[in-house]
């Protein structure tokens, strides 16, 4: 069943690609569009991969998470921050600081998934309003934050403007970097290597190991599984948790792989389209990572008609304003949802707040 | 002897409920133990609390004349505890296998190792006779078989003690007892059972010894040689019962309701759950569908109520045909449905009484005109339906959850009975209700049929069948199998058609009337 | 505080009666301005004199309190909006593109009326028409994830998000291209001026205060009307409370999804259009955003009730309208009072801190509209 | 009970404690005496801190501070619907001057400026239209136009593949769209056949259009990919994330609004010049005017021009150098036109 879906990804995406080709034809060679837009589509891919797998692992639990916006704009901050005052006022080196920045962004990205947590496990409060909270929380601390700890003479840089320790640097792959067309999937920065790694890692740990196991349990019917001895609310909060985690990763890509800078309410809808790109990709970390490239392609396309809009035919030029291009995910998301291209099942607990002691 | 499990003086409270009240229980090695009790009565709270589901208020649990403290179904299972839930505790999308070995995982290195499991539950399965697939997905198996893939997951982790939670709800007779001569089996094997039930017959075939909880407390114990179901029934309820409904001969006239070749689709698709199903039913008559759940009852009636669209054949209602049509339509023309399930779809919980009692009819004077709701008029409506049906409330404004279940069960009644009636079809009418309200909710069916209405019963209680019915169908596997005058049928027959074991005797409707 | 362990008075009885529901949702706002408090003293602010800022400045002055129910007419209808849905058991958080929509249907129909009927038309005609076109476009994109649960089963939540995404960039696409001003030194994406014909007037003049405040108090005593004493409201809660028991009840409820979800968005059309049509004059990229999850916070404070609903956009009416006088005194980011606000929501929805905490007696009260995806 | 007792007169005295604070203004400066001179601020949607030009107009006014002793203070907008209100805020405060930010406060500082005859106002970046000027307002207005034409040439001459681009925030903004026609009439001035890429980045709401950086870099890098060498970057932190993608490959990098090399340290190595326009400076000569009692009226012309090359200086060919300068004498003189208009046909 999700073939037809895989089938359907790659066609959208070879389309996309296949359009600028042709367009581009008679200014750059093929070769070097396909590079780039590959480029692009993994650069803008990578949050909302992280996203979805951090949407995967609470969902997977029973647990929705609309919070992911909010735990990457909090860890993207907190990640930002971190390097920042680690390299300007404890002199340490940029690599260091960098990678301490990340480290910083994946726990507070856990520390919203431990609150989002504490909220939908322990309170069993409305899965969405808590993601609300978080999302809204997360959007008025980094405003705070950022205005406190940079701005004026009291911040914690007294006013100045701290010289930045960069963003974390691209990684080359010998060799198959070099390959033609698709050499760029070889040729990313870390956080891009690692999300593309972790896809990988979460779909062995759900469908192949023990915790795995008992994830879905949890998140397909959770009394059986505290039936079977497993105890459901430690691991709801560790998946929830985990999926923090990763949404910090995600986080760190704003400010410390892609620019090195933050910028309130930076992460800009992307993790909306990150759960998007999680149902798109039917709760499997695999179909997220196809869906999230699609998205990616969709904006890779949307880039490259502007730079080729000497010859898009006339009628088409409304395609390269990036309100119609930017739809894509969205309507994508709602054809799915009415179940067109094949079905979509979402983990049966999803959503329900687990009381223990609740009668038959 | 030895003893394996003592419960001393357990006490549990819920909200506005003392679910266990002071309970004493043991249970020796090698015996099946039989827990007997209506509905509500405990048992069940008594289990999860056996089992780690859920923490007792006061008390100690003893195995082995160890106290032991149990913080989860998991310090249950280390201990060889096991329990077969009267829901299964199976997750659907999930293996035979898969589900064998949750919580007990073997691994080979990282990778769970499903070849292992398998071949353990093959050996298991051959051993106690249970036949099961271990590579099924859980929701493509039939109810008996979920049971068999429970039974083998308590055995799985060597319970020693194996709790059973109503498990013959769900089976057909023959089912029954097959269930019975696997515990049997297993009790030569060293494994204790506690069989719950509130099936006094099974008690008496099964079990080495019997207590029998009311109320949240522990009433009597008994041994099976010295009782019988009359004394069983009396010590489960507290009084004496009386198993008859008072009735006169049914005095049928015309034709109601006409159900021809019907086929209602189901889930799978191909595999329909209603299959060319005819009869009908007769105003001033009750018939009753007897069958094990889940043969099709449940589809038949939402086709027959206009809550779900036939695949194929036709319903006439007075002679007009009403195939398809909406349930609202149905209503006004006369039909009343009492559903099966009643938190889910009788009630809205959260209304007051009032509101439930015109959750049909808001919409007509004087409840409702113009669109417009008139409060006078329902409430003066509500006091007139608790006060003839004795709904125990302190007032109308009262919240429907805050009701018991029998009481819940005579505001539908008192709603459904509170228009002009038809055709009358109730599914599991007294399923959860306590005795008084049995005998209440059966006097009001009965009054029904002599005002002239059809009545509907579908139960999968046989006593009640056979008390209340004038005219009996058995319905199995999606299929009307035999339809009979009630006057002219012993249990034991309609026990076999129920399990589809004797080749059916259909007559026709015309012959069950002449 | 129960009734049992006080003496009764008749009159003292029947306040705490009457206060009881409200204890939490007012302990919850409490609790958020301590611990916003905390935050603005940690940050080296002055909390009372931020407080005492914001207080001036939405309740200082007639100008102040007129301006705080500027602010509060469009949170009155989203917040009826969400907590509408919310009675039909539906989560509505695309009240954000409903009102962009209302907003801009109702620039359109209030610039391009008279043009398209061929010269002016009279005001009783146009205002009204002009309101009504945002509630309608509200209404109807509303009614699509309403169709897609009723027909598909599609679960609003996630279809709302997404059409809150689509809403937002067809109104730049519109406001960027053909509803573009083409005033000759207009550059930015905006609509033209509306018609005078089509403005809704200020009550008083020299206040910015408009007809829209007392629109949104009747749409708010019509809402409560509605789901009390109609049928369809009877239905809509009954949808929202129990949707199987509401189906074997006889009611459509399909279409009575679609209908909620209608209701919903035209509430939420409403507050664009007004926001249009009495305040600014033309809708422009930028304008009145943000307020669909404010409206969730909003509902929730009201306890999903109209008559709560009103006072808690009225709170965060204030909030929002004291804050740049807050900062002008202080000089505390206004970050704050977006802090603040998502506090409120914390604390109203995991009213289980708020009572441990305050020791409130009394059954928990489970705010759980959401159970499960579905699709 | 006596605990909830206890919690309900801990919220009186809370209540109470903010309606006395409320009441309480004694630490107000002044502003009403005319010794004390009182300066206030309202950003856009943008915020104090967005090193663009909020933050560049906020430096201005602090160094009235401290040069002229000025009481300041700045108010953020939060919603357009609040502009008026915030201007109130500090002209009934009998502020001196209020300082509004950004083109889209040009109409409410207008209004404002007829509402508060006493008051003087200087709006940042606000054209005033002939015929609608006002006595006590001046509009503070830049010729980007002249320093993207500038940038424009120099990006022009030292592209080797014969290919240049521009990442900007918006073309509905003027001041950026300015730049962004300047860049081009440049170009094409000193290389007619060029070939330029030009890409605005309107994206839902106008306050992301200036903060997405991501963006900025990812649409650089395909730009980049397509051959271009140059890439001027404009608009807020869109602009900056297009500076370090340019950077991150290796090509030269032209900033936008204030010297970037100091802004964006991360692309100083590649950071060829920037276009600038000396906002501060505009904003700081004007309060000083109108302490003195003589804020001028209508549009004023505040300085732009491109900032030095820096690390790159040896890698600019001298006659290139020699005919950027030319360039700026001609646009000061008039012997050389940009011909863009103030705004956007």
């Amino acid at each position: 069943m999700d073939y037809r879906r895989y089938g359907f990804i790659a066609a959208i995406v070879v389309v996309l690609i296949g359009i600028i080709v042709k367009l581009g034809a008679a200014q750059v060679s093929p070769a070097s569009i396909v590079a780039s837009m590959i480029a692009t589509t993994i650069a803008v891919a990578t949050p909302l991969t992280l996203g979805a797998l951090c949407g995967i692992c609470c969902e997977r639990a029973g647990v929705v998470n609309i919070g992911i916006e909010g735990m990457m704009l909090t860890a993207a901050f907190f990640g930002w921050f971190g390097a920042l005052y680690i390299s300007s006022i404890l002199h340490v080196g940029p690599m260091t600081s960098l990678l301490l920045g990340v480290l910083i962004a994946i726990i507070s990205g856990a520390l919203m998934g431990l609150l989002h947590a504490l909220l939908t496990v322990t309170f069993e409060v409305d899965q969405i309003i808590a993601g609300t909270v978080v999302n809204l929380l997360a959007m008025g601390m980094t405003g705070f934050c950022n205005r406190q700890l940079f701005f004026g003479a009291g911040s914690a840089f007294g006013g100045q403007i701290p010289r930045a320790p960069g963003t974390l640097p691209r990684i080359h792959i010998p060799i198959l970097a070099d390959i033609p067309f698709i050499g760029g999937m070889f040729d990313q920065q870390p956080i891009a290597f690692t999300a593309l790694v972790l896809v990988f890692v979460a779909h062995f740990v759900l469908f192949y190991t023990q915790w795995g196991l008992r994830t879905r349990a949890v998140g397909e019917h959770p009394r059986a599984a505290s039936a079977a001895g497993i105890d459901v609310i430690r691991v709801r909060y560790i998946n929830i948790v985990i999926g923090g985690a990763i949404a910090g990763l995600g986080g760190a890509y704003f400010t410390l792989e892609s620019v090195p800078s933050f910028e309130p309410l930076m992460t800009n809808g992307r993790g909306f389209i990150a759960l998007a790109a999680m149902i798109f990709g039917n709760w499997k970390p695999i179909g997220a990572l196809a869906a999230a490239l699609v998205f990616g392609a969709a904006q890779a396309f949307q880039i490259n008609l502007q730079l080729f809009r000497d010859v898009i035919p006339p009628k088409f030029t409304f395609l390269q304003q990036s309100s119609v291009v930017g739809l894509v995910p969205y309507v994508l998301t709602l054809i799915i949802l009415t179940g067109v291209i094949g079905k979509t099942t979402p983990p049966a607990a999803d959503g329900v707040p687990y009381d223990r002691e609740r009668r038959s | 002897m030895t003893l394996v499990l003592e419960v001393r003086g357990i006490s549990k409270k819920f909200p506005g409920v003392v679910a266990n009240d002071n309970v004493d229980l043991d249970l020796q090695e090698g015996e099946i133990h039989c827990l007997l009790g209506e509905n509500g009565a405990g048992k069940s709270t008594l289990m999860n609390i056996i089992y780690g589901l859920s923490a007792p208020d006061a008390g100690e649990i003893r195995l082995r004349g160890k106290p032991i403290a149990l913080r989860s179904p998991k310090d249950a299972i280390a201990l060889g505890i096991g329990m077969v839930h009267q829901h299964f505790m199976l997750v659907p999308v999930f293996t035979v296998t898969e589900n064998i070995m949750l919580g007990a995982e073997e691994k080979r290195g990282l990778v769970l190792d499903r070849r292992k499991v398998s071949a353990r539950v093959r050996e298991l399965s051959k051993e106690y006779g249970l036949d099961v697939d271990p590579d099924a997905r859980v929701e493509d198996l039939p109810v008996g078989a979920q049971q068999r893939v429970e039974i083998i997951k308590a055995l799985y982790r060597n319970a020693q003690v194996l709790i059973l939670d109503e498990p013959t709800a769900v089976l057909t007779p023959p089912e029954v007892d097959e269930l019975l001569i696997v515990l049997k089996g297993l009790i030569k094997k060293g494994v204790s059972v506690l069989f719950i039930t509130h099936k006094l017959r099974e008690v008496l075939e099964v079990a080495d010894r019997i207590t029998v909880m009311r109320g949240g407390r522990v009433v009597a114990s008994a041994k099976p040689e010295e009782s019988d179901e009359r004394s069983l029934a009396a010590l489960m309820v507290g009084r004496e019962v009386i198993l008859q409904v008072d009735k006169s001969e049914a005095a049928p006239t015309h034709e109601v309701l006409e159900v021809k070749d019907l086929s209602v689709g189901g889930r799978h698709p191909g595999m329909d759950e209603v299959r060319r199903v005819s009869f009908t039913v007769r105003a001033g008559e009750i018939l009753g569908i007897a069958g094990v759940q889940g043969n099709g009852q449940t589809e038949l009636i939402e086709a027959i109520t206009g809550l779900r669209r036939p695949g194929s054949g036709k319903v006439s209602l007075m002679g007009r045909d009403i195939t398809g049509v909406g349930a609202r339509t149905l209503i006004e023309h006369g039909v009343s449905h009492v559903p099966e399930d009643r938190h889910r779809h009788g009630l809205v919980l959260s209304y007051s009484i009032a509101d439930n009692l015109v959750l049909c009819t808001y919409n007509q004077p004087p409840f409702g005109t113009n669109g417009v709701l008139h409060d006078g008029p329902i409430d003066l409506y509500a006091q007139k339906c608790v006060k003839d049906f004795d709904v125990r409330t302190p007032n109308t404004q009262t919240a429907a959850s805050s009701l018991s279940g029998g009481n819940q069960q005579k505001v539908i009644i008192a709603r459904e009975l509170g228009r002009p009636v038809k055709l009358l079809v109730v599914n599991q009418p007294t399923r959860g209700v306590d005795v008084g309200s049995i005998e209440r909710i059966h006097r009001e069916l009965v009054a029904t049929r002599d005002k002239g209405a059809a009545v509907l019963l579908v139960s999968a209680e046989l006593d009640e069948i056979l008390a209340l019915s004038d005219r009996i169908a058995v319905m199995y596997r999606g299929e009307i199998v035999s339809i009979v005058p009630a006057a002219k049928v012993t249990r034991a027959e309609l026990g076999c058609w129920m399990a589809g074991s004797q080749t059916p005797t259909v007559e026709s409707a015309a012959e069950a009337t002449a | 505080m129960t009734a049992s362990d006080s003496p009764t008075s008749g009159l003292g009885e029947k306040i705490r009666k009457l206060t009881a529901p409200w204890k939490v949702p007012a302990l919850a706002v409490f609790t958020a301005m301590v611990v916003g408090a905390i935050l603005i003293a940690v940050a080296g602010g002055d909390p009372l004199a931020a407080y005492a800022g914001m207080f001036e400045g939405s309740l200082g002055s007639p100008r102040a309190v007129a301006e705080t129910l500027v602010w509060s007419t469009p949170y009155i209808l989203t917040g009826l909006s969400v907590a509408l849905a919310f009675q039909g058991g539906l989560f509505n958080i695309g009240a954000e593109g409903q009102l962009a929509l209302g907003a801009v249907a109702a620039a359109l129909v209030g610039y391009g009326l008279p043009g398209l009927l061929g010269g002016s038309v009279p005001a009783i005609v146009h205002v009204p028409a002009t309101i009504l076109a945002g509630g309608v476009a509200g209404a109807l994109w509303a009614a699509i994830p309403g169709w897609l649960k009723a027909r598909t089963g599609a679960h609003e939540v996630i279809s709302t998000i997404m059409l809150n995404y689509v809403a937002l960039n067809i109104v730049s696409f519109l406001l960027n291209g053909p509803m573009k001003d083409p005033a000759p030194d207009n550059v930015i994406a905006r609509t033209p001026l509306i018609a005078e014909s089509a403005s809704l007037s200020p009550i008083l003049s020299g206040f910015r205060l408009h007809w829209g405040f007392p629109l949104a108090l009747i749409a708010a005593a019509l809402v409560a009307w509605m789901l009390k004493r109609t049928t369809l409201g009877f239905e809509i809660r009954t949808v929202g409370a129990n949707p199987e028991a509401a189906r074997y009840a006889g009611m459509k409820v399909g279409r009575t999804i679609v209908v909620s979800m209608a209701l919903s968005g035209t509430l939420a059309g409403l507050a664009g259009a007004i926001e249009v049509s009495a305040l600014n004059h033309r809708h422009q990229l930028g304008f009145s955003q943000g307020y669909g999850f404010d409206a969730i916070a909003i509902a929730l404070l009201g306890k999903t009730k109209p008559a709560g609903v009103v006072p808690a956009a009225l709170l965060f009416g204030m909030m929002r309208s004291g804050a740049p006088r807050m900062q002008f005194l202080t000089q505390i980011p206004v970050d704050v009072i977006s802090v603040i606000q998502a506090l409120i929501l914390l604390f109203v929805a995991a009213d289980v801190m708020v009572r441990r905490l305050y020791r409130l007696r009394g059954e928990r009260e489970r705010v759980v509209i959401t159970r499960g995806w579905g699709s | 009970m006596s605990d909830n007792r206890r919690h309900f007169a801990a919220l009186c005295l809370m209540v109470a404690a903010t309606a006395t604070g409320a009441c309480n203004k004694s630490n107000k400066p002044d502003c009403s005496s005319p010794d004390v001179f009182c300066v206030g601020v309202v950003t856009d949607v943008g915020k104090v801190d967005d090193k663009s030009f909020n933050q560049s107009t906020w430096e201005g006014v602090q160094r009235a501070k401290k040069d002229l002793g000025a009481v300041t203070q700045y108010i953020e907008t939060t919603d357009p619907k609040d502009y008026a209100k915030n201007i109130a805020t500090f002209a009934e405060e009998k502020y001196d001057v209020v300082v509004t930010v950004g083109f889209a406060l040009g109409e409410p500082t207008r209004d404002a400026a007829a509402q508060f005859p006493q008051t003087h106002f200087i709006g940042v970046d606000q054209f005033q239209p002939p015929g609608a000027e006002k006595k006590n307002l001046a509009g503070l207005v830049f010729p980007e136009d002249h320093a993207g034409f500038l940038v424009g040439a120099v990006a022009a001459l030292t592209s080797k593949t014969g290919k240049i681009g521009a990442v900007l925030a918006t073309d509905v903004v003027p001041p950026v769209w300015r730049y962004g026609e300047g860049f081009k009439a440049g170009a094409r001035h000193v290389k007619p056949d060029i070939e330029l890429n030009v890409v605005y980045h309107n994206d839902v709401g106008i306050d992301k259009t200036f903060s997405d950086p991501e963006w900025g870099k990812t649409t650089a890098l395909s730009m980049i990919d397509k051959g271009v060498d140059v890439v001027f970057g404009g608009g807020g932190k869109t602009g900056n994330g297009a500076l370090i993608g340019a950077a991150a490959k290796g090509v030269y990098a032209i900033g936008v609004d204030t010297d970037q090399y100091y802004t964006v340290p991360e692309a100083q190595k590649f950071l060829l010049t920037s276009a600038m326009k000396l906002l501060d400076d505009g904003v700081f000569d004007l309060l000083k005017q109108a302490k003195a009692g003589s804020l001028p009226s209508g549009n004023v012309v505040g300085k732009a021009g491109a900032a030095p090359y820096h690390d790159l200086d040896s890698q600019v060919a001298a006659p290139v150098k020699a005919q950027v300068e030319e360039l700026q004498k001609g646009l000061r003189s008039g012997s050389v036109k940009t011909n863009v208009a103030p705004t956007k046909p």
